[in-house]
């Protein structure tokens, strides 16, 4: 009787299981480890083979030679993206995406066909200057500016490098040349912020649960006192509430999805919410992982500092875990009902 | 992905609504654990039972409404925000119901459901011994053949029985193979706490209310019409009950969302509330909320046939720590009121006493850590 | 070459000895329940072998027949206190007898000998009504009105019994008959109530010990799974983290009861972290308690629950765990200094 | 009771504090594991051993002015406030030095005590092996006697040998009974890392500097005036090292309360910070605070000859917890820019980096509370 469903699509679940099977070769640990040594912290290709896979383009309009697809279908995909601590602006240029979308127009006619090839990374800012994850990689620029959303192009804008812990998300100080670029009519902002912060959320819950299966995966296998240190029960709780957290943080995205979709009047809330419960469990899944590998895990050598970073990052980017608590907090106590 | 309610939902929700509107009493019932209280609490059941509230998921024939997951959580969202009065029949209906339907013989559901379902017959769980709390299977009660009689004679004692000091009928498990251990040679048995040779010591918790009580067997004699399934299979039989006690259907996400909606009016009504309590509050109105719609991704996966099976332990983790938090963050608010047993904000110390427990039964915590870390993550026994 | 020291001098700390050993006869479990289950909560004729013992006059000057203690010197006194979970107005009566003692003038001629003398308990509050610990016994109270502090005799107050689950802190609402009593001149209300917040938190770190050897003894013999529970890890962590949240407690108690005695300049500070301090151990000391308990401990008939109860009435009177840390949060981010 | 501070300590206070703030570099030195770095601080102790700072607590004749601990804490309270460097002779002076003053030979403490103290001689720890980090006593890198040569050959692995990247000697246990096992049958040796036969491999940490290394043995030899203590007796001598690497002189608690401090400044200029982190922040500098004071108790009472045992486990859990706490509340401070590596705030992050070994070194806290449990407490083993 019912068709209520909290799940993904089938057919967004099929597309995304596509994408980790992608993401397991062409990001495996050695293109990661070789991508943060590199120049530019990418990975050399792999931006254009997400391209020709439609994984640019979910988001694009079909008549822009896109997918259509809403942002409930996108949460397993960004938690692909999490789970391989992909160094690539999926995010950044997926927002645009929905953000462009939504304003229609020029910009849109002449950005969204380039971002569906893959020819296009755009990167979001606040204000001038702003610190813009993407904003190394990006041909585009949408920073907001008061109420409105203003475009830049590489040649509008100084944009110089922020030296990060993780050089996988292109982080940039970008800023305006006096004048430059021009305001898209009726672009939303505010939902285009509440879309990259659900967007993050999902990617947050894809670390937490990779950081996860390597610290089970470590602990039966690392023995001291003569078993592995996963048969102690001071190990077992520690990873056991991990996944408590990171399982109930799951549902709580997908909500947030819906309601970012479908422009609910909780759509602020449920986006903070999503932001904080994936940040929360990600950082435990971050600090029981690192305490379980002991010292192999504070080494450069070990894989797992990658996703250590990555979370650092994810939860200080799109306003930090305390900051969507204390919006929720304002919406939930001014407003009475539920 | 499809989150709009149903028209004929939404109509369901509507009616229960109104219904609670116009029926939950006013003043809030004495202590369940009283003997007023407890008679109250029934008298409440057989209302509800009349308009067809009290078991909405059960067949008609047996006083319920054949209604799914869904609308029971529909119905349980809507009882606490109306703040109904606690279940006195929750044993029977939630732990015992579930197994019932799975192996009773229609005789045993003719006989027992319908007084169940009135509350006329309350059920108190007989799990625990003193040296099987946590390590349940070290169960020792023991149950004896009577082959003439045609049954079995019980000897031994249990504890911890919720309900015990003023319930009908007990349910538990009992040794019926006296050469077994651990899980094997236990039988599931239904006897009423009049029978000969039986008694009950309250016990009294710490509101100082009999809130459970010690049951003690003296040669009870147990027809075999009283067994419940196969001899010997008792452990099964109880696993799918205590896994519905873990899992979806005693901690069910209404409760726990209209007190931490209380809790919210709390903190807004609390001018200079610091700063950091309100933060819990916040994050407890949270986990509430995230709560609901792990459990309605449980129910609407299960409704679409999936097996339903890890979620118990890491369910039973979430709502326990988060009774507490809900209820400690409340008596923070309340500040020097918060131990007073009088007056209108008295009942968030009852709700805390109660969600102190909540970490302790139905498998301690550590328990329920060692479950998901052995069972879920496959993590080597210690 | 130091005369440093943090302990409490010798002489207190055999004094608190002395105290320890009437209390665990005379304050023994199966006393404390009878008194529960009494009139008024209270032992009888307690409160007059304290006095005999002299522990009721030990901060009222010598000149009154006292021993012109000062805080650091009540802090074992009071832990003993704590840790027998003893129903008697002892921080009350003797904050009073510290403010009597600053004050002096009549008020303190007339009721700092029937202080030693065990004849006369006091309370304090603050306001009108205050709803006041030991106020069912007090025959005094001090009450803070703005800046001054009122003497109130029994008759010029409406003393109405606040039903509490702790019976054994004969909390009352005390509410001053219009006009009555008068002001004390010079009383420092501000100091006694930094006085007596110290005082309760020496008792909450008293019952955090006595919950955690409680706990360990049980954990010693309760056996499941054929072990003792103790064996377990999981325990083992719990009650080791009790131990070191009290053991810190501890020499922070010190310090406030130092700087309260010398009207330091961080003497608000001080005894905020001191309450707080206490507090949060008492609390964890409490939770964890239960919990290794399990059932037997969530049982009436047990003695735990009178130790847990004890530690819900101090963590919230006196100014709750919270609002102490509230306040030093605003001494200490105002003021630029240590 | 009495905490006025003597004259004289406040006299040595003041002295301390003129000369760091005449001497500390205003520029923060480049970190301590590069090879420009470790340069750096090597020459910043050269200069503090000039100026009779380095080694305060040591006798004269190697270099100290012979203070007490109470002195001691006072100039790490100075140190750290005035924003002194990371000590690069640490393992020395800290780890090496307590155990030479126990049981070296004169002739090795005229050797050994000034060069360490000028930092002439940098030492490296040789604690854990591949397979035995917390569990110590697995150790399996053995000494074998040559006579003939008067001293013993080296084969087998340490790792994660704080300084070994850069330092010039080591110190660490090696099994000399092939037959012994656990804690039996191990020595205490001191070696220079240039000798032939081993094999230093840096090992890059989080921040991707190498702040340790594998150090490799074939065949190294090492002569007797090299044995520290009794041949066998190398785990008591370690012993005394370890609990005074988690009890009192490594983890001074001038650190701690200088990193409140900075904390708090920085709450402080971060308008609309939070009111959790704000509150987390007040939480961390309340335990800055506690620490002092634990730590002045534990060694008011060492001064007046009483025995210091337990307090080391409760001490390394204690700090360690914090230490993450003061700069993860900072890092929360930051915002996004948390992450950077450069400008005057990513201080910050190389402290939170740091501070996330403190759990897990010198005995992972899982190991520390086991300890507590069954060496204070008094619960059984596992």
């Amino acid at each position: 009787m019912t068709t209520m469903r909290l799940q993904p699509d089938e057919d967004a679940l099929a597309f995304s299981v596509a994408v980790r099977d992608l993401l397991s070769q062409a990001c495996d640990a050695p293109a990661l480890r070789a991508a943060w040594d590199g120049r530019d912290g990418r990975i050399p290709g792999l931006w254009k083979r997400l391209a020709e896979m439609g994984v640019t383009g979910l988001v694009v309009p079909e008549k822009y030679d896109g997918a259509g697809l809403d942002l409930t279908g996108m949460v397993p995909v960004f938690a692909e993206a999490g789970r391989a601590a992909l160094p690539e602006p999926l995010v950044e240029t997926a927002t645009a995406a929905a953000l462009l979308t939504q304003a229609g127009g020029p910009t849109a006619d002449e950005w969204l066909p380039r971002i569906a090839a893959g020819d296009a990374v755009v990167a979001l800012g606040d204000g001038s200057p702003a610190l813009v994850t993407g904003g190394q990689w990006a041909d585009l620029f949408l920073i907001g500016a008061g109420s409105g959303v203003r475009v830049l192009t590489r040649d509008d804008a100084n944009v110089e490098p922020a030296p990060s812990i993780d050089p996988g998300v292109g982080l940039a100080r970008v800023t305006a040349t006096d004048g430059a670029g021009r305001v898209i009519d009726g672009a939303d902002g505010a939902a285009a912020f509440d879309w990259a912060c659900v967007a993050v959320a999902a990617e947050l819950v894809g670390l937490a649960q990779a950081m996860l299966d390597r610290s089970v995966a470590y602990a039966k296998v690392r023995e001291q006192f003569g078993k592995p240190i996963g048969s102690f029960q001071a190990v077992k709780h520690q990873l056991a509430d991990v996944f408590v957290a990171t399982s109930f943080a799951v549902p709580v995205v997908h909500r947030a999805a819906w309601s970012v979709a479908r422009a609910a009047p909780t759509r602020s809330r449920d986006a903070s919410h999503a932001k904080h419960a994936a940040g929360r469990a990600a950082a435990q899944a971050a600090r029981t992982a690192l305490q379980v590998h002991g010292g192999i895990g504070y080494t450069y050598e070990n894989d797992l500092h990658m996703w250590l970073k990555r979370t650092w990052s994810l939860t200080s980017q799109w306003g930090s875990t305390d900051w969507h608590k204390d919006r929720a907090a304002r919406l939930l106590l001014t407003d009475e009902e539920r | 992905m499809d989150l709009t309610e149903a028209p004929e939902r939404e109509a369901f929700r509507a009616e229960v609504r109104d219904w609670l509107a116009a029926n939950v009493p006013a003043e809030p019932l004495p202590s369940l654990d009283t003997a007023d209280g407890f008679a109250a609490h029934r008298d409440w059941e057989r209302r509800m039972y009349d308009a067809g509230y009290a078991v909405v998921t059960w067949p008609e024939r047996y006083g319920g409404r054949g209604a799914d997951l869904l609308d029971w959580l529909t119905f349980e969202e809507e009882y606490w925000a109306a703040g109904g009065p606690v279940r006195v029949s929750q044993n029977g209906i939630f732990l015992l119901a579930p197994a019932m339907f799975e192996v009773a013989t229609e005789a045993q559901l003719d006989r027992f459901m319908v007084p169940m379902a009135r509350a006329d017959e309350v059920w108190a769980q007989g799990w625990s011994e003193p040296d099987a709390g946590s390590d349940l299977a070290a169960l020792r009660s023991r149950a004896d053949r009577d082959e003439s009689a045609g049954g079995w004679r019980l000897n031994g004692q249990k504890t911890w029985s919720t309900r015990g000091a003023f319930a009908d009928w007990m349910f538990g498990l009992f040794r019926t193979d006296p050469e077994s251990s651990r899980h094997h040679g236990l039988t599931y048995l239904l006897l009423p706490l009049d029978a000969d040779g039986v008694t009950v010591r309250p016990i009294r918790q710490l509101d100082g209310e009999p809130g459970f009580a010690e049951v003690f067997f003296d040669d009870v004699f147990v027809p075999d019409d009283q067994v419940l399934g196969e001899v010997g299979q008792g452990w099964s039989v109880a696993m799918s009950t205590t896994t519905s006690e873990r899992g979806l259907t005693l901690r069910s996400p209404g409760r726990f969302l209209a007190a931490a909606d209380r809790l919210l009016d709390l903190t807004r009504r609390t001018p200079g509330a610091s700063a950091r309590v309100v933060d819990d509050a916040v994050d407890a109105w949270f986990d509430a909320e995230a709560y609901r719609l792990y459990v309605l991704d449980t129910a609407l996966r299960a409704l679409d046939g999936q097996q339903i099976g890890a979620e118990s332990s890491a369910n039973k983790l979430f709502w326990s720590d988060l009774d507490v938090r809900i209820h400690d963050a409340a008596l923070r608010l309340l500040g020097p009121a918060a131990t007073l047993t009088e007056g209108s904000d008295a009942a968030w110390l009852d709700g805390y006493l109660f969600s102190l427990a909540g970490p302790i039964y139905a498998g301690t915590n550590e328990i329920q850590r060692n479950v998901v870390a052995e069972r879920v993550l496959g993590l080597p026994r210690g």
